[in-house]
């Protein structure tokens, strides 16, 4: 399928000799050693390896988004040409949901209990967009329904505790994609749901990027039966 | 092997519905019907499966027929003797016979306990033996599942997952029992360790002829250790066949729909059929009628309102379903 | 919700039953004739006889159970020996300064502990870190009336800022009184105030603190912070509006937690300060082993403690939208 | 293996080390003191820190260091006594609570609530108030309010840990209630105990001191530490320091369980209960 894409464009994302450490009780050690890839417009790259490879941290990395423990010791990650780990705090702000956004893999504990879903979500939008509250609430609830949130108003108005899995890992899509970003990661963004709703997102994810072009994805393996992956 | 016929353990119109209390008095208004009138049996030597999502009341069912939650109704038959009373004194030469192997290897096993005392443990609450026999008892049992026995003065924390449910399956096999309901007994493992336990649960059944009544949502554990499956939804059996049927030529819609949904690495095998709806009932509110037809694509009226029961098809499988 | 509020009110009534029963218990526990302890070594025997009357010792304990519950739902909770008045009457006299000084205190110490709990979970393991865990730590291990007494010794007899002891006009009617144009009146109740409600404050302020820093620090590490940062907000919109409201919750109850230690602090800061408190009567009443009077007041105290955690529990609802009362 | 990394924690090497040097203090009373806590120096009353008297002497010349040593004994007494009967009360209230559940659960906890309810000050003075001084009687007052707390936090661990897969496996197994309550969920729940034992003892300490304050605990001339800082503020502007080192003396030992009680909660650990837990809900 890849094939169908014409790759001669320039990379969107380039990782040259990406080293990850995790500074553990005694001394540091290297979880993600000479990581090379580069994804270009409209592709899709899978990353797959069992738990504790290095999966999430290579994504967490690409934010610049790494827990205090860990950090990159070495190697260099453009994102449209731009050197991502060169730049200020700031502009890391500005690329962060922008240029490239983040699909997690617990929609439950990655939105806030506390605020509403379409709150959620208009707040990425006004933080890249200057718009209104209102404007940005309804660029939320057009997202949802794009991403197929069934009665998208009203569920925009409600918490995540209120919505069912399926529903809120749409949402979590939802708020990745409100800002039109050039690469999506998605960090195994099923493995919480149930088989009939992971085929369900897996096939919006793969239906949402030829409407909004381009993403890279990575990929679960932990269970037996879900080394699948989204190969639009 | 194959299994022998005569059912071991029948399970009749098992009920098991929780309270929803409300108001100032603390009414009960109404019930959750996590397990809503489950019916099944299993054989000598015979591995069935209960397959559904999450909250179908699978796993409440094994915890049922464990005596961990109280039925709220039904009968179960156990080598021809019937248990009505779920209490403790009733339970407790049932129990001798009948373990359970859990799903979260960490949290299985108490983390102030050596190995010894955790396989152990069943046999002093069931006073078996002298000191020395169960010691020697524990031995053998951590031989029988892969462990090393200067392993035995060691706590769980320092084993890896899948030496973890090893242990869990000693002591599970302790007793000698005759049935060992698996919840979900590797889905917390990676796929390369999944393979060695489900190996190991394969060849004590070879070798101890025990039942398993397993427990699971991953379609390619069901596949590889079941003799039979029940595909469970909403706290009812929609489907129960043997496996080459239910993988083969699945016959109840949601069936159909989760064998379709199950990843493929052939991309012409998927979304052929698909439900849209993805706001699950739940067992709260329970639909009427069929509970499959808000998300069945082939529900008409009659599924709205009349309740398909569980009837045998000419193939051998039992399906609950107006239309198939 | 109505529902929650009519149930929990409801619960109140076992639970001031109990408590009823527990301080006419106190009566019980007296070693041997309770008229003769109360009333001390040199009581005349027609005083010891007068009291055993008016107690109603020559009854069994369970009428006289019983009838102090009549009593007290028709609001009397019996007679003062010492002060010849009803409990009620002296009681309603005292627990407005109690109050006050409770709530300024828990006002302080919310303020003081929230500011320092989240400077140092944002800079953690930096010297502010480190200098507030600190104070903490000394805080809550610092016994009330020596804070009491060291603030006493510096602010009013070495530096002589503010006074050491007693009460200004109460504090409704200062600000009453500052707005229609004599601010003096209001400052004079501050300075009053300033000492006994920062020594009662000072326990509950490190404690509050320390709450705050570690339940920051735990939502900060929640996954939904890492969301909020991955849309590319900026740091201190994250620490505010996602981290600082999910950390507060587990904070609101245990304040309501820290009123009921407040109250009991007043004891103490009362009796240091002169502050003409339910405290101070407590301690009169004690001295004097003024029986029906100490039972009025632990009442008293129990039941507004209760309501204050009713509100907490309302105010906990009515923040965090994953609680449904019901 | 264990041993280096606790020793590494701050909180718990310095608080061991404070609530070690008073305890010593308290059991080696006799030879820590310079002087008799009766004995009176009429010559060198109110005398500031000297050679003979390295913190002073009070209005009788009484020598103040071995007066807040013997006060150690008494404080620590107390302390050691209310806190081990309210562990107890509360640990069994908290294990019978949560593990049963129901209506046990509900009555318990009803009538643990009637007791927080109360202040707790108020409620032990009162209790003092009826029942007169003495050491049992003012450790009665303070475990009548202490062991709803350990029945509380029992409690809560006890319905975390009912939940825990190996003691639903002893319960598969047919165990009694009493071996799954005492061989299973309490040697878990040690570690709050423990932790909530040691920050007990400073409570136990600062209650006391502050009955004694009142002038409600033990009666003079016992050498209390609360009278003796009650006692001082009398001498307020002659002799200062009477109040402030008996204070200090409050303050550093309970200072000293209190780290150590953090201390210990690091060590223990007590999220090694959720950890478990934890991975299972990310593995499936």
């Amino acid at each position: 399928m890849n094939a169908i894409v014409q790759n001669d464009q320039a990379p969107v994302l380039q990782v040259t000799d990406l080293e990850i450490e995790i500074n553990g009780g005694q001394g540091s050690f290297a979880v993600v050693s000479e990581m090379n890839l580069h994804v270009r417009a409209g592709e899709t790259l899978c990353i797959v390896g069992e738990s504790g490879c290095g999966k999430s941290m290579t994504a967490l990395a690409l934010l610049r988004l790494l827990p205090d423990a860990a950090k990159v010791a070495s190697g260099k990650i453009l994102i449209d040409g731009q050197d991502f780990m060169a730049m200020s705090e700031r502009q890391v702000e500005d690329y962060r949901g922008e240029k490239i956004a983040m699909i997690f893999q617990e929609p439950l504990t990655a939105l806030n209990p506390v605020l509403r879903i379409g709150e959620q979500i208009a707040e990425a939008v006004r933080q890249h967009r200057k718009c209104s509250r209102k404007e940005a609430y309804a660029k939320a609830v057009e997202t949802l329904q794009l991403v197929q949130m069934p009665d998208p108003e009203r569920r925009a108005g409600q918490f995540p505790h209120e919505l069912s899995g399926g529903m809120r890992q749409r949402a979590m899509i939802a708020l990745a994609l409100a800002c039109d970003p050039k690469i999506i990661i998605a960090d195994e963004p099923t493995t919480a749901l149930d088989v009939t709703i992971q085929a369900q997102i897996l096939g919006l994810i793969s239906t949402c990027k030829s409407v909004s072009a381009r993403r890279k994805s990575s990929s679960p393996t932990t269970s037996a039966s879900s080394p699948r992956s989204p190969i639009g | 092997m194959q299994p022998d016929a005569t059912p071991l353990l029948s399970v009749d119109n098992l009920e098991v519905h929780f309270p929803i209390r409300a108001g100032v008095l603390q009414r009960q208004v109404g019930a959750v019907k996590a397990v809503d009138g489950v019916s099944f049996s299993l054989n000598r030597g015979e591995t069935l499966s209960l397959v559904g999502e999450s909250g179908c009341g699978k796993s409440t069912t094994g915890l049922a027929l464990m005596g961990l939650v109280k039925p709220t109704g039904g009968t179960v038959n156990f080598d021809g003797q019937e248990i009505r009373d779920f209490n403790r004194s009733a339970l407790k030469s049932y129990r001798r016979r009948m373990q359970i192997v859990f799903q979260d290897p960490f949290s299985s096993l108490n983390p102030r306990q050596r190995v010894k005392d955790i396989i152990r443990a069943p046999l002093d609450i069931h006073k078996v033996g002298t000191k020395a026999e169960r010691d020697d008892r524990v031995a053998e049992l951590m031989q029988r599942v892969g462990l090393r026995p200067d392993q035995a003065d060691n706590f769980a924390h320092q084993f890896s997952g899948g030496q973890r449910q090893r242990i869990g399956i000693a002591r599970a096999l302790a007793l000698n029992p005759d049935v060992i309901v698996c919840d979900e007994p590797v889905s917390a493992l990676d796929v390369s360790v999944q393979a060695q336990i489900l190996n190991l649960l394969s060849d004590l059944q070879r070798d101890l002829g025990v039942s398993f009544l397993s427990i699971s949502h991953d379609l390619g554990v069901v596949e590889f250790i079941s003799h039979r499956v029940a595909v469970m939804y909403l706290g009812k059996i929609v489907e129960i066949a043997p496996k080459t049927l239910i993988f083969g030529h699945p016959t109840h819609p949601y069936t159909e729909l989760l064998m379709r949904s199950a990843p493929s690495h052939d991309p012409r095998r998927r979304h052929q059929f698909s439900a849209t709806n993805d706001d699950i009932p739940s067992a709260t509110r329970k639909p009427s009628g069929c509970p499959f037809h808000t998300r069945c694509p082939l529900a008409t009226e009659v599924c709205k309102t009349v309740e398909p029961a569980l009837t045998a098809r000419p193939e051998g499988q039992l399906v609950a379903c107006h239309h198939r | 919700m109505l529902a929650y509020v009519v149930r929990r009110l409801l619960l109140l009534i076992p639970m001031a039953i109990g408590m009823v029963v527990v301080t006419f218990g106190l009566l019980l526990l007296i070693p041997g004739d309770p008229a003769a302890v109360l009333l001390g070594q040199d009581a005349t025997p027609e005083a010891i006889t007068n009291l055993r009357n008016t107690l109603g010792l020559n009854d069994p304990w369970f009428i006289r159970l019983w009838d102090y519950f009549a009593a007290l739902l028709q609001g009397d909770m019996g007679r003062s020996i010492f002060q010849n008045q009803p409990v009620a009457t002296i009681i309603a006299g005292r627990l407005g300064a109690t109050i006050e000084l409770a709530v300024v205190a828990l006002i302080l110490a919310t303020l003081i502990g929230l500011t320092l709990g989240v400077l140092a979970a944002i800079r953690q393991g930096s010297w502010i870190d480190t200098v507030t865990m600190l104070f903490a730590q000394i805080g809550v291990s610092m016994p009330v009336y020596w804070l009491g007494l060291l603030l006493m010794l510096l602010f009013a007899v070495q530096l002589g800022w503010l006074p050491a002891i007693g009460r200004g006009v109460p504090l409704h009617e200062a600000l009453f009184a500052a707005v229609t144009g004599r601010p003096q009146v209001l400052w004079d109740s501050l300075t009053h105030m300033a000492l006994p409600a920062l020594a009662l404050a000072a326990n509950s302020a490190a404690i509050i603190s320390r709450l705050v820093r570690a339940s920051m620090l735990e939502v900060l590490r929640e996954d939904f912070v890492r969301t909020a940062y991955a849309k590319g907000l900026r740091k201190g919109r994250v620490v505010v509006r996602h981290a600082l409201r999910n950390a507060l919750l587990p904070v609101l109850s245990v304040i309501g937690l820290r009123f009921g230690a407040l109250l009991g602090g007043a004891v103490i800061t009362e009796s240091i300060f002169a502050w003409p408190g339910l405290g101070q009567l407590t301690i009169a009443a004690i001295s004097q082993r003024d029986l029906p009077l100490i039972q009025g007041i632990v009442l008293t105290f129990a039941i507004v403690y209760a309501l204050v955690n009713l509100v907490v529990d309302l105010l906990y609802a009515a923040v965090d939208p994953r609680i449904r009362l019901g | 293996m264990q041993l280096p990394k606790a020793l590494r924690n701050t909180s718990l090497v310095l608080g061991l080390f404070i609530t070690l040097a008073i305890i010593f203090c308290a059991v080696f009373a006799p030879y820590v003191a310079t002087h008799g806590v009766e004995q009176m120096d009429m010559r060198n009353r109110f005398e500031g820190p000297t050679f003979e008297h390295i913190i002073g002497t009070d209005n009788f010349g009484r020598d103040l260091w071995s007066r807040l040593v013997f006060g150690a004994r008494i404080s620590l007494t107390i302390a050691v006594i209310s806190v081990v009967c309210s562990a107890l009360i509360g640990t069994v209230v908290g294990l019978a609570a949560g593990y049963f559940g129901g209506w046990v659960d509900q009555l318990l906890m009803r009538i643990t609530d009637v007791f927080l309810g109360f202040p707790a000050i108020v409620l032990a003075l009162a209790i003092v108030a009826v029942l007169g001084p003495g050491v049992l009687n003012v450790s009665f007052a303070i475990i009548v309010v202490a062991w709803t707390e350990y029945a509380r936090v029992v409690r809560s661990t006890t319905l975390v840990l009912r939940e825990q897969n190996y003691v639903q496996a002893a319960r598969a197994l047919g165990a009694s209630p009493v071996r799954i309550l005492f061989r299973e969920i309490l040697p878990n729940a040690l570690g709050p105990i423990i932790v909530l034992a040691s920050l007990g003892l400073g409570t136990a300490i600062i209650s006391e001191s502050a009955l004694s304050f009142l002038g409600f605990g033990l009666p003079p001339p016992t050498p209390t530490w609360g009278w003796t800082l009650a006692y001082g503020t009398k001498f307020m502007r002659d002799a200062p320091w009477l109040s402030i080192i008996s204070g200090a003396t409050i303050m550093i030992t309970v200072l000293g369980f209190n780290l150590l009680g953090d201390g210990l909660r690091d060590v223990l650990d007590p999220r090694q209960l959720s950890r478990g837990g934890a991975k299972a809900s990310k593995a499936k």
